[in-house]
């Protein structure tokens, strides 16, 4: 099956249900549905078919576009199908299929989202990471009645366009210094390029990057957006979103400055170390679940990019482990934190008190998330926490693995006391009770997802998956082979 | 002559940094971004600039074209910057609407 | 209050000038030695390979015409994303426009800026323009009709849904003619190669898609731009909120 | 996983025996008691277990931190704050361990269990010394122990801080003088501060510190026979601090307190229970021809040769002697606080009883065998020895003196002592002053915020 369909298919769903609408209009709910399944569907067909090249329009790499399908676009491929599936389906219960305008959003940011991970073209990567980014901003300031959606979407604007300014300058400069935009050719011939030229590509690039993917100093807007949108958009924000951007760092880094003596690596493991304290002790700090879980989310992300910074294949492994198992686990604390903080009609912690005795699968489920973000074995969080760990300290990078561990504590300290607000009597019941039957199956089956990750080192097929999708994208020689065939 | 398109390139994004940094209007700060982008595209324009060249239209009458690869893109890069600019502005009514200002230092009901 | 004021422009100058000091020295000048890479494929290959005569509209439409969807998108987000931000059943009536000299002059110019949009759309492959650039002349036409004629009469003469009818089928078109290449067993937009009339350069009908993506995309921008110009002016207009925002 | 040796048969045997005789004390009725009460203990059990068979660091720590959890859940139910204190403090210890283990780990393998590399020693003795209570990273024993409810704290010291020793008793393969060091201090500090103690359980809590000192100190040895001195402490302390642990649970349940200011009427009104402590605490305090004894002997001869060692281990073990005849007498028999008093409220219960029978037979059990049978690796004749029992006589006699010549100097006081766990809140509060700070400077200034990342990506520029 040809990659781009995986692409076309949201798109097709974005601009047709505008068509529903005008001439059809009992027809959006159902088409909607329709075309989530499709473009989930389409994603995981094309993630099964294998590793392949294409280019659009039949030309030769070097002349058009290519898509590539490798064994870590595969990954994020799944990543990115499992995570939009699950907003939607919880979208289509908290929403209604009334907004028929944030669904074209989203489809066409599920579109964006394929884009980024299959295209082999550097400027094609900039203009899907601006459909991905302006679709963002827009569902993080839905529903438009909120100040605060306002106020966060329109910050995540302007550092969104800063970011992006920044990739624009690393993409220029890198067709400047070779007049090529093909990354598997930029492979080849950008380390030929002058030494302060290859260090403005690679900075404005990682820098673009840190501030799409909410790496510390381009976290700021996180917090904000993740905390003030509706709970299906901040889950699919902390699920996929910010693992899109990591997946871009992954592929940059390795394909691009793998071969730069790896100092781009000591980059990544300072900024990883510094943004993963600063999220947790942050987050220590919140009253707002919301926001918690939003600074919880900015410490994984360090995880994560410390994970990269290994500069190893199994850092790779690590790190799209971990971006598995934070998708798993955020994603199902952000849904049952949103059926709670309504219930309560309040987002404050001390607030939260007796939900235990009120919704006592979804406090459950909550624990369970909680326990394998921080880290408690032998949950899933905890297995990825360990193959990181031990690509830390392959690399010998004692710090950074201190403050993962150190990170698990925190963790530990500030979730707990989330939950013992809910486990603790309350004095008033919560106002509002209403069934979330969609929500709760979804968060069941993350929760199961959440288990068969944390099983994933012991199933071969998948263990096996996991360490080639390192060792394949470490090298890049595999990627640049499947491109230039 | 390359250099002093470079330059002023370079200068241009800086001036639009440092709008961005220094002023607190909010139209400002879109002003600024825009010339920021500005600036990059001059760059990337400026990168395909050929000794003499012609338009890249065939028949090429008279000489070498120019590099149309630079063109293209930016022509991409500008609908993309036009688009940002025109959701910014859209923002920043929004946010009038509920801070009643446009200044970027009063609108800070989100922090900590 | 004087002094950290100019404390933080101080701050912000040299930030920038760091920044603009690293970026020009990073900017590699090398003696000019031909044209290179992709780009002389694109110089050397276009009438061969796609029949068109402007050189950028063949990159545009046709060699990176997956560039084009993507950026055609991110238009269409926009405008959807504005109208979502300002999403409002219905829309009181405001101004009432100018003088009957000006109205009647603007009805005279009409039809020629539309024919002059259309002929930079039509034309995009045989000289500069596109359906980028058709496509935002057409969309003066609303801005026109807004300042003179006031919004109302815009809206009921372009109902909104037609726009919406028309960028969609657009973008719509686009990714039809993108699915043709790769049903008649090529790659997603394909274009000579999957059978469309290559024609002879230079004439109206050559270059393959590259006319009919045209097309697509000048539907797409013109009445998109138009939608977002509108949400946003209503906006502005609206007297149930505040005062629009002093410059 | 490799098969199991007699040490990890012994732990699991320990665990089992101990879980029993902890969840005949709850004696849960009816099933969703069953389900609050008992299953957490029970599968505290399966994660010891799991633990004592690990054959890897890395299958250990899941095992250490699953257990830490499933004690959590008890002792939640006795006081909330604490149980937050003990897994926090439980889990930095495994991190700590966690750590260590990926350092001395590769994708190719797994440390195994046993001795690691010199550099790694002192990060896996602060791992497990978290669990094991050393000096220092002891600050959450005292609070967790006296706070949590009755059955868990008899398997939390019964058991638990047990499994950090075993860690270290597959650690340390020669000696190592500084743990000595620490095992003295332990043993030391540990008598010292029950002395000063009122409350029945805290001061247990602190006894066992004390005699954690001991099996350290005889573990840092590193030869046969102080291992198996070590591993034959583990089991007799189990055993009688378990029993301790439950009659001072007991009298709580009597009496309503565990202040041994308000105590001290029980020898009357439960003699059966004061039989049942005084089991115990004649086996912690060495008394001849108790397991408390033997272990101490045994203890004593691998530290032969260290005789400053051998003398502050006398002095720990006189201290014991007073601790408990303290205990014993203002627990039991002189009250100091309402002389009237009431009748007990209620009574501990037949399975309260059984669960203490059931440890005092074993401590006895356990006390005896030795004599015949050639348990330990010095045989019976040695612990019969006059010297030997002249030395088991020397700290016994002079407790007791001591407590009968100054009795107003051993009288509970009231008031709590400083210990570490006292700078906990403090140096929380200095380390919470520039966390304020971190959070006060996300001030939601864009330009601020813009202007950083700039300058991150200038400083970028520079290392590159």
């Amino acid at each position: 099956m040809n990659p781009v369909l995986a692409i076309v298919a949201p798109f097709l769903a974005a601009f047709t249900i505008p068509l529903f609408f005008v001439f059809r209009k009992r027809w959006i709910g159902s088409s909607i549905v329709l075309f989530g399944i499709l473009s989930a569907l389409l994603s995981l067909f094309v993630a099964a078919g294998g590793e392949r090249a294409v280019v659009m329009g039949g030309w030769n790499p070097e002349v058009g576009i290519t898509l590539v399908v490798d064994s870590l676009s595969t990954a994020f491929l799944i990543l990115a199908a499992l995570g939009f599936s699950a907003s939607l389906s919880a979208a289509t219960e908290a929403f209604g299929y009334g907004p028929w305008r944030f669904y074209v959003l989203f489809f066409l940011s599920w579109a964006a989202t394929n884009g980024i991970i299959l295209t082999g073209d550097l400027f094609n990567l900039f203009v899907f990471f601006e459909i991905f980014s302006v679709a963002a901003y827009l569902v993080v300031a839905y529903p438009p009645r909120s100040w605060q959606a306002i106020e966060a979407g329109f910050k995540y604007l302007i550092f969104g366009t800063v970011g992006a300014l920044f990739l624009l300058i690393g993409i220029a400069y890198a067709f400047m210094a070779t007049g090529q935009l093909n990354m598997a050719i930029l492979a080849r011939v950008l380390p030929r390029a002058p030494e302060t030229t290859l260090s403005v590509v690679i900075g404005c690039l990682v820098v673009g990057l840190f501030i799409k993917s909410g790496t510390v100093p381009g976290h700021f807007w996180l917090p904000d957006a993740h905390s003030s949108a509706q709970t299906p958009v901040s889950a699919l924000l902390s699920g996929v979103f910010v693992k899109v951007s990591l997946y871009a760092l992954i592929r940059l880094t390795f394909l691009l400055f793998g071969n730069a003596d790896g100092r781009v690596f000591f980059v990544l493991l300072l900024f990883g170390t510094v943004t993963l304290c600063l999220g947790h002790l942050m987050a220590f700090q919140q009253e707002d679940i919301k926001r918690l879980l939003a600074y919880s989310t900015v410490a994984q992300v360090g995880t994560i990019v410390i994970a990269i910074g290994c500069a190893s294949a199994g850092g790779i492994a690590a790190a799209v482990y971990h971006a598995f198992n934070h998708m798993a686990a955020k994603m199902g604390l952000f849904l049952v934190a949103g059926v709670l903080a309504e219930d309560r009609a309040s987002r404050d912690i001390a607030q939260m008190r007796g939900l235990f005795r009120h919704r006592p699968l979804f406090v459950l489920a909550f624990c369970l998330f909680a326990a394998s973000i921080a880290g408690i074995p032998p949950l899933n969080g905890f297995m990825s926490k360990w193959f990181l760990l031990v690509a830390a300290a392959e690399r010998g990078a004692l710090i950074p693995a201190a403050a993962v561990v150190a990170g698990t504590v925190l963790s530990a300290a500030y979730y707990l006391r989330a939950i013992t607000a809910f486990f603790s009597p309350a004095e008033t019941e919560p106002p509002h009770l209403r069934p979330h039957p969609v929500t709760g199956a979804i968060v069941m089956l993350l929760a199961l997802l959440g288990l068969v990750l944390a099983l994933a080192p012991y199933i071969d097929p998948l263990r096996e998956g996991l360490l080639a999708v390192g060792s394949d994208t470490s090298s890049g020689a595999r990627y640049i082979g499947r491109v230039l065939q | 002559m390359l250099p002093i398109s470079y330059g002023t390139a370079i200068i241009v994004f800086c001036i639009g940094l440092y709008t961005i940094l220094s002023k607190r209007n909010l139209f400002k700060t879109v002003i600024g971004l825009s010339l920021m982008e500005g600036g990059v595209l001059m760059l990337i324009t400026s990168s395909g600039y050929v000794p003499g060249g012609v338009p890249a239209l065939l028949p090429f009458a008279g000489g070498e074209p120019v590099n149309p690869l630079p063109h293209s893109f930016t022509l991409t890069a500008i609908v993309i910057g036009a688009a940002d600019v025109a959701l910014a502005l859209a923002f920043i009514i929004k946010i009038h609407r509920r801070y009643g200002t446009v200044d970027i230092d009063k609108i800070r009901g989100l922090r900590g | 209050m004087k002094s950290p004021r100019n404390l933080q422009r101080l701050g912000a100058l040299a930030l920038s000038l760091a920044l603009g000091w690293w970026l020009w020295q990073g900017v590699t000048i090398s003696p000019f030695q031909g044209i290179t890479g992709p780009a002389a494929r694109y110089i050397h290959g276009t009438a061969r390979d796609t029949g068109a005569a402007n050189v950028v509209a063949a990159i545009l439409f046709d060699y990176r015409g997956f560039d084009t969807l993507g950026e055609a998108s991110v238009i269409y987000t926009t405008v959807c994303g504005v109208a979502l931000l300002f999403a409002k059943r219905r829309y009181r009536r405001s101004s009432h426009g100018l003088s009957f000299i000006v109205k009647r002059s603007m009805a005279l110019l009409v039809p020629f800026i539309l024919l002059y949009a259309s002929s930079i759309i039509v034309m995009g492959h045989l000289s500069p323009g596109g359906g980028f650039q058709g496509g935002s002349v057409m969309a003066t036409v609303t801005i026109l009709f807004c300042v003179i004629y006031g919004s109302s009469f815009e809206a009921a003469r372009v109902s909104p849904k037609v726009k919406e009818t028309i960028e969609s089928s657009g973008a719509l078109l686009f990714v039809l003619i993108g699915l043709v290449g790769l049903v008649t067993g090529g790659a997603f937009l394909t274009n000579i190669a999957a059978g469309f009339p290559r024609g002879t350069m230079g004439q109206l009908f050559s270059g393959g898609t590259i006319p009919l993506l045209n097309i697509a995309v000048g539907m797409k921008v013109g009445a998109g731009l138009s939608t977002l110009f509108y949400s946003m002016v209503k906006i502005l207009e609206d007297p149930t909120e505040s005062s629009p925002p002093e410059v | 996983m490799t098969r199991p040796d007699s040490l990890s048969l012994i732990m699991i045997a320990l665990a089992l025996f101990m879980t029993v005789a902890s969840s005949l004390f709850a004696g849960a009725k009816g099933k969703e008691a069953f389900w609050r009460d008992l299953a957490p203990l029970w599968l505290f059990c399966l994660f010891a277990c799991l633990t004592a068979l690990a054959s890897t660091w890395l299958s250990f720590i899941i095992g250490l931190e699953l257990s830490t959890l499933s004690l959590f859940t008890v002792i939640r139910r006795g006081d909330e704050a604490t149980s937050r204190l003990y897994l926090l403090a439980q889990l930095s210890g495994a991190s700590v361990l966690l750590f260590a283990t990926a350092l001395g780990s590769s994708f190719g393998g797994n440390l195994p269990l046993g001795p690691v590399s010199e550099k790694l020693f002192p990060l896996f003795v602060i791992g497990l010394g978290v669990k094991a209570a050393l000096p220092g990273l002891h600050f959450w024993l005292p609070r967790t122990h006296s706070q949590a409810p009755t059955e868990s704290s008899a398997l939390l010291s019964g058991y638990a801080v047990k499994m950090g020793i075993y860690g270290l008793l597959r650690l340390v393969d020669g000696p190592s003088p500084p743990l000595l060091l620490l095992g003295i201090v332990m043993a030391l500090y540990g008598v010292v501060q029950a002395l000063l103690q009122h409350d029945a359980k805290r001061l247990l809590a602190y006894h066992t510190i004390s005699q954690l000192g001991f099996i350290v100190a005889a573990l840092s040895t590193g030869t046969p026979l102080g291992r198996t001195a070590a591993l034959f402490h583990v089991v007799a302390h189990a055993l009688f601090k378990g029993l301790l642990f439950l009659s001072a649970g007991s009298l709580e349940k009597l009496y309503g307190s565990r202040d041994l200011n308000q105590l001290g009427r029980a020898g009357r009104d439960a003699p059966l229970l004061f039989g049942l402590f005084l089991v115990g605490a004649s086996a912690i305090a060495g008394c001849p021809f108790t397991s408390g004894y033997a272990a101490k002997i045994v203890i004593k001869s691998a530290l032969a040769d260290q005789g400053q060692a051998v003398l502050g281990l006398q002095l720990a073990g006189l201290g014991t002697t007073l601790s408990f005849c303290k205990f014993g007498c203002y627990g039991f028999f002189r009250s100091l606080g309402n002389k009237k008093g009431g009748s007990p409220s209620g009574s501990p219960g037949k399975n309260a009883y059984a669960a203490m029978g059931l440890l005092a037979l074993a401590t006895i059990f356990l006390g005896i065998t030795p004599l015949f049978l050639p348990l330990l690796p010095l045989g019976a004749k040695a612990l019969l020895a006059p010297q030997a029992l002249v030395d088991g006589l020397i700290p016994l006699v002079g407790g007791a003196a001591l407590f009968a010549l100054f009795p107003r100097l051993f009288r509970p006081r009231q008031g709590d002592v400083a210990d570490v766990e006292n700078a906990l809140v403090p140096a929380g509060r200095l380390l919470l002053r520039p966390l304020a700070f971190l959070r006060r400077s996300h001030t939601g200034r864009l330009r601020t915020y813009i202007a950083l990342i700039v300058a991150a990506l200038i400083a970028i520029f520079h290392s590159l």
